[in-house]
């Protein structure tokens, strides 16, 4: 297994530590190339197919290309039992690394126990495991971007523009993400610690979205058929549905966070000067490239930050621009951010698109 | 009124009782809103209208599923036949989107039908295999993202347009209906479907040809699984996956609550229908309390039991 | 010296169901060690009767006493438990347990608790030994037996529980010949070792043979109990009726040469049909013979398009083959009918209306561009019951709630309906009353008469000596004689039937 | 071809689902175990037993139901239950550990029990009233565990969850190397769990008049009730059972997973599942013939699929595709059957 040890770690612009806190792992060198696995859990919605298609694209870039003898992806489905098991199966099949997304928090316990017994380099990302001796994530390296502070800027952001417009009351929309995965969990934690602290006094109305334009849509309807009118809408994922719900039920535009598809970004670009002052945050499926970075660095035995934190890639109403971080002549269903160059990785959202027209015909 | 009830011919019982417990919902659920919030939402025709035109897909989708189990089959290939129709209806787009997406109940419904009615395999389990075909045809032709996934102008109007005030989807959901209960009725082949679905056997050596019954119920089920879809698909103005996931468990609900028998051979549409209006009506209710999910669930199913067993006092047949 | 008290004695016993008065303020009494025969027409009641006293059905009112002690069963079981067993009309056999798990289903020997399968074994032989059907494997599942296979297991089932009081619903109604001797003989031994017998039929020869004590049932009422040889056949047949019977089978007109409409050349579905020869004429009665489970049920359904890949050359009015299912046996050119063995799972939609049963082969009759005419269908329906004398209260009624005899006439009436030119019959009178048996028979002629073809199998002989033109006897999936005029007696049949005495060839129909 | 003969073939023809499904499975998993790096390991027959036991013992618990002619649509709730109730208890000082067990077990009993009283008194289909109770279940379970977490003692999903010489080390209860133990310590315990189970459970209740009866009311119901069987305490027993069943799969997925989830679609997948398996193991869905072992056979052809998208490389994409056209596949050789039934009657029993 991996060793405790002190920073700096390597390419601290990749890789840079979650906080001053955060500890260091390094495990026992090995000869290249390696063989890396990705474990998706769910798969229904544009975000995680543009993280595998990623992933794919970035397994053959030049960078890494020579470093990876076999690459493998599957995709579970939510059933925790079938990911732990395709997880265990890999370091079966002696596989070096093996980067997912894990369907839940917890219960992770077997095969960390497994991956480090085995020196097999486990790497969690996006929906991330519970930190927690117990747990044994001690030792694992995770890498994600601060879903805590993704919900406390939204919410942040939002309560400015209903200050801005003399608001401190008032019906608040939560869409909520696919239920039980920790990036639900923490956003929706950072969201409401910031309404608790505002002072205000907001009704707040939760439905739950999965993450999926389509039941965004459907869900948001339902709610403004039932509460007539909000004066926000904090949304993690499916935000082009949220928006498309509004325009639907002739809501009027609200301060509305969203995510980084591209058809928010456009809609936010149309009708931001009729009221729909947004953010938009993108959760990169890039993180997919980044994570497989740590893990062929970890593999080659440099010393790793425990937690790898990836900054959170803000844009606002006002920051908009047409053909640099969103693009209004593609269609709306993939996510605007997605490379990183700090880290090499220049897959751009559009580049994923034109590749998954090649691929879809 | 027992006396009076039990003169009432079996079958149309259920109808009666399911149509008293909309009554219940409706007087509860008001008496709620009026104790809370002040309102009476589910008086205002507006409101009510709003929460029919959702039911309205539940509703062809259950008036197709009636067929089947009015068989004593079952048909869970519903959800993806629905999704992929709505994901080919807005594929094709123009004048062709609907009558492309409709056109997959031919894959669903006929595929299913002639397995069941010829290799005579539990639909239960073929619908099912049929349903992940279709959900791995979709996930391999969209590539994930739907190429293109916008709703035609005319899904927008047939599912979202209003008539007269009258959401248009509802006046579909008629005539689905109508049809639907004059094909039971009054058809040799909706007599058929009672007779087969009763004993396939006796049925089959009366002359009757239970194959072909078999099959045109899979395919009425798969057509208005279809047309559903393509209507969400407007309603929602865009096709996606897991669209048609919670309508699958609410559509057999409602035919069984409407007293069709699981068993097959027994059950008249209005019950079907009215069995769809109370279960919109209960959601509906169940969300302007702002009911968390778990609450939900327990309540969704202690309704359904008791509706049952409400059925069950009442029934012709006691298995 | 004091009278011993009767096994059994009802008192004011009574039942109704929706809309029939079953049973109706009985007394009854049947002494221990006797043989008792319970008749009536079809909805007498006798069924009811016995299900009361298995425990299956309770009375609404009334006391029964078992042995002069007053008992009350709650269940099967409990009946089982103080000595009552019973065979019943509709068989009481798990098809997909083998038969000797069937033959000690409710009690089997145990072994720390759990079921001993070889004790279980043993006991089936022994019962069926003591049937004299030593013959098949009593590990072999019921589904797979023939129904008189299943009637008698189904009363080695019953000997296995050695019951105090056998109650018999019509249980010889499928057996073949044979079979049925077994049973008197049984029975009779049964009587010896102090067993009481209640035992319905509607075989009157049968009665008359084995009974020690008669007693008449009429809807529901007991009219008369009697010791056996006390009252003539006619009167029997009165008291059961309410009138009097004229002949017992319609005359048969004198024999005439026919142009064949059905001919049936070397038909073969092995291993249950070696090559049939057959001809059927227009307007004459074909019966067919012999022991159960020659072929004669694989025949009808051959012919009614039921069993894939049958061969030889059929010709049907001038048309080579055979229809490819009975929706095209149903319809012109074939216009074949066919009344199936066992009405309530082959014939009936047991719980759908009777008018619903009646129209199953008809629909296109009462429809207009496809849209059922509810006018036709009233019409169509009123006619059907009227014509066959159906009991029904209302149309609208399931068909299960009809007594057999009822629900038969359903069977038939549905067919006649559709105006077929050959008729197949599947043993229709089987269960049936002496009543309803002679309208079918009389039926049956008058169809005959206008120009139907006829094809008749039965298991009682009387029935096809009395009714048939000519009879086809089987043996082993093939015609082995042919018999008609003064030929055709019951001797004949038997002998013909067991494969004895000078096989007649197949007599020749003149063209 | 005498009597005798085809009654033979009848039987035969009966057993044919179950033996083909095991041979089918044989293949699968033969080939597997070839074409993977560390095929014939110990490793990988307990990595593919956890993998499976849950859905396992959830085709054993469907058998029942479906043994009776009906279904069980709430043993993936009654799983999912179980599964949450676990993470609550099964955890601290070991008595409480055995403690938290039993009365996780009893918990799915209790509620299966309560499936068959309100089958029974209800005069309810199975199919549609566990339709609802297994909603009832999924509340309870959500109300417990309204996010995903729990712990299950470390020890216990540590030494259930491997081999055996494992599960002995843990507790040091003998010398792993002890001579006795080495020709066994390779078995994976979830086995051990499975045919302890089964034979413990299922078999006496097979031959017992209850299990009997089970049978029957599948075969022909009136025809039971005639014969003086036990028919309503059979009905009863069946879906305790299941509820027991399900409470195994149910714990079993906690010990491996540590922790409890009450996840909607997760028990929707698996009671469908576990369908699947019944049926692909032969148990006619009318009811009355085979059994469990059918069951468990169907449950690892199941489970034997999604094995294999992890040694081929399989577009994640086309796997839902896959899966769905073998299980179709699978189904249907199996009913090819009928089309050389001779007698068209057999076709509707
Ligand atoms: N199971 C069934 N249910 C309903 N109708 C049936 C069934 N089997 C056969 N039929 C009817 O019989 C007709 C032909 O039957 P089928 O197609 O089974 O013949 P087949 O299998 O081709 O047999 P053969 O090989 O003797 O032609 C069909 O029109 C159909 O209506
Ligand atoms: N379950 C039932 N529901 C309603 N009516 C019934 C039921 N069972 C019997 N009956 C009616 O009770 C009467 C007596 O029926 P029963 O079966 O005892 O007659 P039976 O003498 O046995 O006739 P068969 O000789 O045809 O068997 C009939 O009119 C029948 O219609
Ligand atoms: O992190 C989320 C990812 O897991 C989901 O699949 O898509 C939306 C993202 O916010
Ligand atoms: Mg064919
Ligand atoms: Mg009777």
């Amino acid at each position: 297994g991996p060793q405790s040890v002190t920073g700096p770690g390597a390419d601290p612009a990749c890789f840079a530590p979650w906080s001053a806190e955060t500890g260091y792992l390094q495990w026992a060198p090995r000869e290249g190339p390696y063989r890396i696995a990705i474990v998706n859990g769910f798969v229904g919605n544009g975000w995680r197919i543009q993280m595998i298609k990623t992933a794919k694209a970035f397994a053959q870039d030049p960078s890494i290309r020579d470093r990876i003898a076999e690459f493998k992806v599957v995709s579970t489905g939510t059933d925790a039992a079938v990911q732990l098991g395709a997880i265990e199966d890999f370091i079966n099949q002696g596989y070096d690394a093996i980067v997912t997304i894990a369907v839940a928090p917890d219960g992770f316990d077997r095969v960390i126990r497994l991956a480090s017994r085995n020196d097999v380099v486990l790497v969690p990302f996006d929906n991330v495991l519970g930190t927690d001796k117990e747990l044994g994530t001690d030792k694992v390296m995770q890498v994600n971007e601060d879903q805590l502070a993704m919900g406390r800027t939204w919410a942040g952001f939002v309560l400015d523009q209903l200050k801005a417009e003399g608001k401190t009351s008032g019906r608040i929309l939560e869409l909520r993400g696919l239920p039980g995965n920790s990036v639900d969990r923490d956003r929706s934690l950072g969201i409401n610690r910031v309404l608790d602290e505002s002072g205000g006094d907001w009704q707040r109305v939760s439905v739950v979205g999965n993450w999926d334009d389509g039941t965004a849509q459907k869900v948001v309807a339902d709610a403004i058929a039932v509460h007539g009118h909000f004066d926000a809408i904090l949304a993690q994922g499916g935000t082009t549905g949220v928006v498309q719900a509004m325009l639907d039920s002739g809501h009027p535009m609200v301060p509305v966070a969203g995510e980084s598809e591209n058809g928010f970004r456009k809609l936010v670009a149309q009708h931001a000067d009729e009221g729909l002052k947004g953010i938009s945050i993108g959760q990169s499926p890039g993180l997919v490239a980044i994570a497989m970075k740590a893990a062929i660095s970890a593999l080659e035995g440099n010393p790793m930050p425990q937690l790898i934190s990836v900054p959170l890639p803000v844009a606002t109403y006002d920051q908009l621009q047409d053909g640099v971080n969103y693009w209004s002549d593609l269609p709306d269903s993939f996510s605007t951010v997605n490379a990183f160059p700090p880290c090499g990785v220049n897959i751009t959202g559009p580049a994923i698109m034109a590749q998954s027209e090649a691929d879809t015909n | 009124m027992a006396m009076t009830f039990s003169q009432i011919p079996p079958e149309t019982r259920p109808v009666l009782i399911v149509s008293g417990f909309v009554l219940a919902i409706l007087v509860l659920g008001t008496a709620y809103t009026l104790a809370t919030a002040g309102t009476a939402p589910l008086l205002m025709p507006g409101y009510l209208l709003q929460q029919l035109q959702t039911g309205a897909f539940l509703g062809i989708v259950a008036a197709g599923m009636m067929m089947v189990i009015l068989l004593g089959h079952i048909d869970l290939s519903v959800p993806w036949t629905m999704t992929a129709a709505a994901m080919v209806a807005t594929a094709v787009g123009g004048p062709w989107a609907i009558p492309a997406g409709v056109a997959v109940w031919l894959a669903a419904g006929l595929f299913n039908g002639l397995s069941v009615a010829v290799l005579r395999i539990p639909p239960m389990i073929f619908t099912l295999g049929v349903d992940s075909v279709l959900r791995g045809l979709m996930v391999t032709q969209t590539g994930g993202f739907a190429p293109q996934d916008r709703a035609t102008g005319t899904m927008r109007l047939l599912a979202a347009g209003k008539v007269a005030d009258v959401p248009a989807a509802i006046f579909v959901w008629l005539a689905v209906s109508v049809a639907i209960a004059v094909l039971l009725r009054r058809t040799a082949f909706g007599r058929e479907i009672y007779a087969t679905g009763t004993s396939e056997a006796a049925a089959y050596l009366a002359g009757i040809r239970t194959r072909r019954v078999i099959v045109g119920a899979f395919a009425a089920s798969g057509l208005c699984a279809a047309l559903a879809g393509v209507l969400l698909a407007g309603y929602s103005a865009r096709a996606y996956q897991g669209m048609a996931t919670p309508f699958l468990l609410p559509a057999i609900a409602a035919v069984v609550i409407g007293g069709t028998r699981i068993l097959g051979g027994q059950g008249r549409y209005a019950g079907t229908f009215a069995g769809v209006v109370l279960i919109v009506l209960l959601n509906s209710v169940l969300s302007i309390m702002q009911m968390p999910e778990p609450g939900r669930q327990v309540i969704y199913g202690s309704f359904i039991l008791c509706m049952l067993l409400v059925h069950g006092r009442s029934a012709r047949f006691p298995s | 010296m004091p009278i011993p008290e009767p096994a059994i004695r009802l008192s004011g016993v009574s039942k109704a169901f929706a809309g029939t008065q079953a049973l109706d303020a009985v007394d009854f009494a049947c002494e221990a060690g006797s043989i008792h025969a319970i008749l009536g027409e079809n909805g007498a009641g006798k069924s009811t009767l016995i299900k009361i006293l298995a425990g299956v059905l309770r009375p609404d009112s009334g006391e029964i006493r078992l042995a002069g002690r007053p008992v009350r069963f709650a269940s099967p079981a409990e009946a089982a438990a103080a000595g009552i067993v019973c065979v019943f009309q509709e068989l009481s056999l798990i098809p997909d347990l083998t038969v000797a798990e069937n033959i000690s289903v409710a009690d089997p020997p145990r072994r720390f608790g759990l079921i001993d399968g070889r004790a279980q074994r043993q006991r089936a032989k022994a019962v069926l030994a003591r049937i004299g059907c030593n013959g098949f494997d009593p590990e072999m599942p019921v589904r797979d037996l023939s129904l008189s296979r299943r009637q008698m297991v189904e009363i080695a089932k019953a000997l296995a529980r050695d019951p105090k009081v056998l109650i018999l619903d019509e249980a010889t109604s499928a057996l073949g010949a044979q079979d049925v001797e077994t049973v008197y003989r049984l029975l009779a031994d049964l009587r010896a070792r102090g067993v009481s017998c209640l035992f319905i039929s509607h075989r009157m020869h049968e009665v008359d043979r084995l009974c020690d004590r008669l007693s008449v049932f009429r809807n529901g009422r007991h009219v008369e109990t009697f010791a056996r040889g006390t009252r003539s056949a006619p009167e029997i047949e009165r008291m059961m009726i309410g009138r009097d019977i004229v002949a017992h089978f319609p005359p048969k007109p004198a024999p005439a040469p026919r142009a064949p409409h059905l001919k049936i050349d070397d038909l073969r579905w092995p291993p249950r049909l070696t090559g049939v020869d057959l001809a059927l004429g227009r307007g004459e009665i074909l019966g067919l013979g012999g022991l159960d489970g020659q072929g004669q049920k694989e025949l009808l359904l051959a012919l009614f398009g039921v069993l894939r890949g049958g061969s030889g050359p059929v010709t049907l009015g001038g048309r080579t083959g055979l229809p490819g299912s009975p929706a095209a046996a149903r319809r012109p050119p074939a216009r074949i009918a066919l009344v199936p063995e066992d009405r309530k799972t082959e014939g009936l939609m047991l719980p759908m209306s009777i008018a619903d049963n009646l129209l199953a082969a008809s629909y296109d009759r009462v429809s207009r561009e496809g849209i059922v005419s509810p006018a036709r269908e009233a019409a169509a329906v009123r006619e059907a019951i009227a014509h066959l004398r159906i009991k029904a209260a209302r149309p609208g009624d399931a068909v299960a709630t009809l007594s057999g005899g009822n629900q038969q006439k359903v069977v038939i009436a549905r067919w006649l309906m559709t105006d077929p030119d050959v008729i197949l019959l599947n043993d229709p009178t089987r269960g049936i009353d002496m009543g309803t048996k002679q309208e079918i028979y009389a039926l049956m002629r008058v169809l005959a008469d206008r120009g139907k073809a006829i094809l008749f199998y039965s298991t009682d002989y009387a029935e096809l000596i009395g009714c048939a033109d000519r009879v086809a006897v089987m043996v082993d999936g093939r015609i082995a004689a042919e018999l008609s005029g003064t030929g055709l007696t019951e001797e004949a049949l038997l002998s013909a039937a067991l494969n004895i005495g000078p096989a007649r060839p197949p007599a020749e129909v003149p063209a | 071809m005498s009597p005798g003969l085809r009654r033979l073939g009848a039987r035969a023809g009966r057993k044919a689902a179950p033996l083909g499904a095991l041979a089918l499975f044989l293949l699968l998993y033969l080939v597997y175990n070839m074409l993977h790096p560390r095929g014939f390991s110990g490793a990988v027959l307990i990595q593919n037993a956890n993998e499976s036991v849950a859905l396992v013992f959830l085709a054993i618990a469907q058998t029942l139901p479906v043994l009776l002619g009906g279904l069980d649509l709430s043993v993936g709730a009654e799983m999912t239950l179980a599964n949450c109730l676990a993470s609550e208890l099964v955890t601290g000082p070991p008595l409480q550990v055995a403690l938290g067990m039993a009365a996780t077990l009893l918990a799915g009993t209790a509620f299966g029990a309560l499936n068959g009283l309100v089958v029974v008194y209800g005069r309810l289909q199975p199919i549609i009233a566990t339709l609802a109770t297994g909603a009832i279940a999924i509340g309870l379970a959500l109300i417990l565990r309204p996010r995903p977490g729990g712990r299950v003692d470390a020890d216990l999903s540590w030494a259930l969850t491997n081999d055996l010489a494992e599960l002995v080390a843990t507790w040091n209860l003998a010398d792993p190397e002890a001579a006795w133990l080495r020709p066994v310590a390779w078995i994976p315990v979830p086995i051990l769990i499975v045919l302890v189970v089964a034979l413990g459970v299922w078999l006496p209740f097979r031959r017992s008049l209850t299990g009997r009866t089970v049978y029957a009311i599948g075969s022909a119901e009136p025809a039971a009730v005639l014969s003086g069987l036990p028919v309503a305490r059979a009905r009863i027993a069946a879906f305790t059972l299941a509820g027991f069943f399900a409470a195994c799969g149910g714990l079993c997925l906690a010990i491996q997973t540590s922790s409890g989830n009450a996840d909607i679609a997760q028990a929707g997948t698996y009671t469908l599942n576990s369908i699947a398996a019944v049926v692909l193991g032969g148990t006619s869905l009318m009811g009355g013939v085979d059994g469990a072992l059918g069951s468990i056979v169907g449950a690892l052809l199941v489970r034997t699929l999604s094995f294999y998208f992890r040694i081929l490389s399989v577009d994640p994409l086309l796997q839902p595709l896959i899966e769905g056209a073998v299980l179709l596949a699978a189904v249907s050789l199996g009913a090819l059957r009928t089309l050389r039934v001779r007698n068209r009657l057999e076709l509707f029993r």
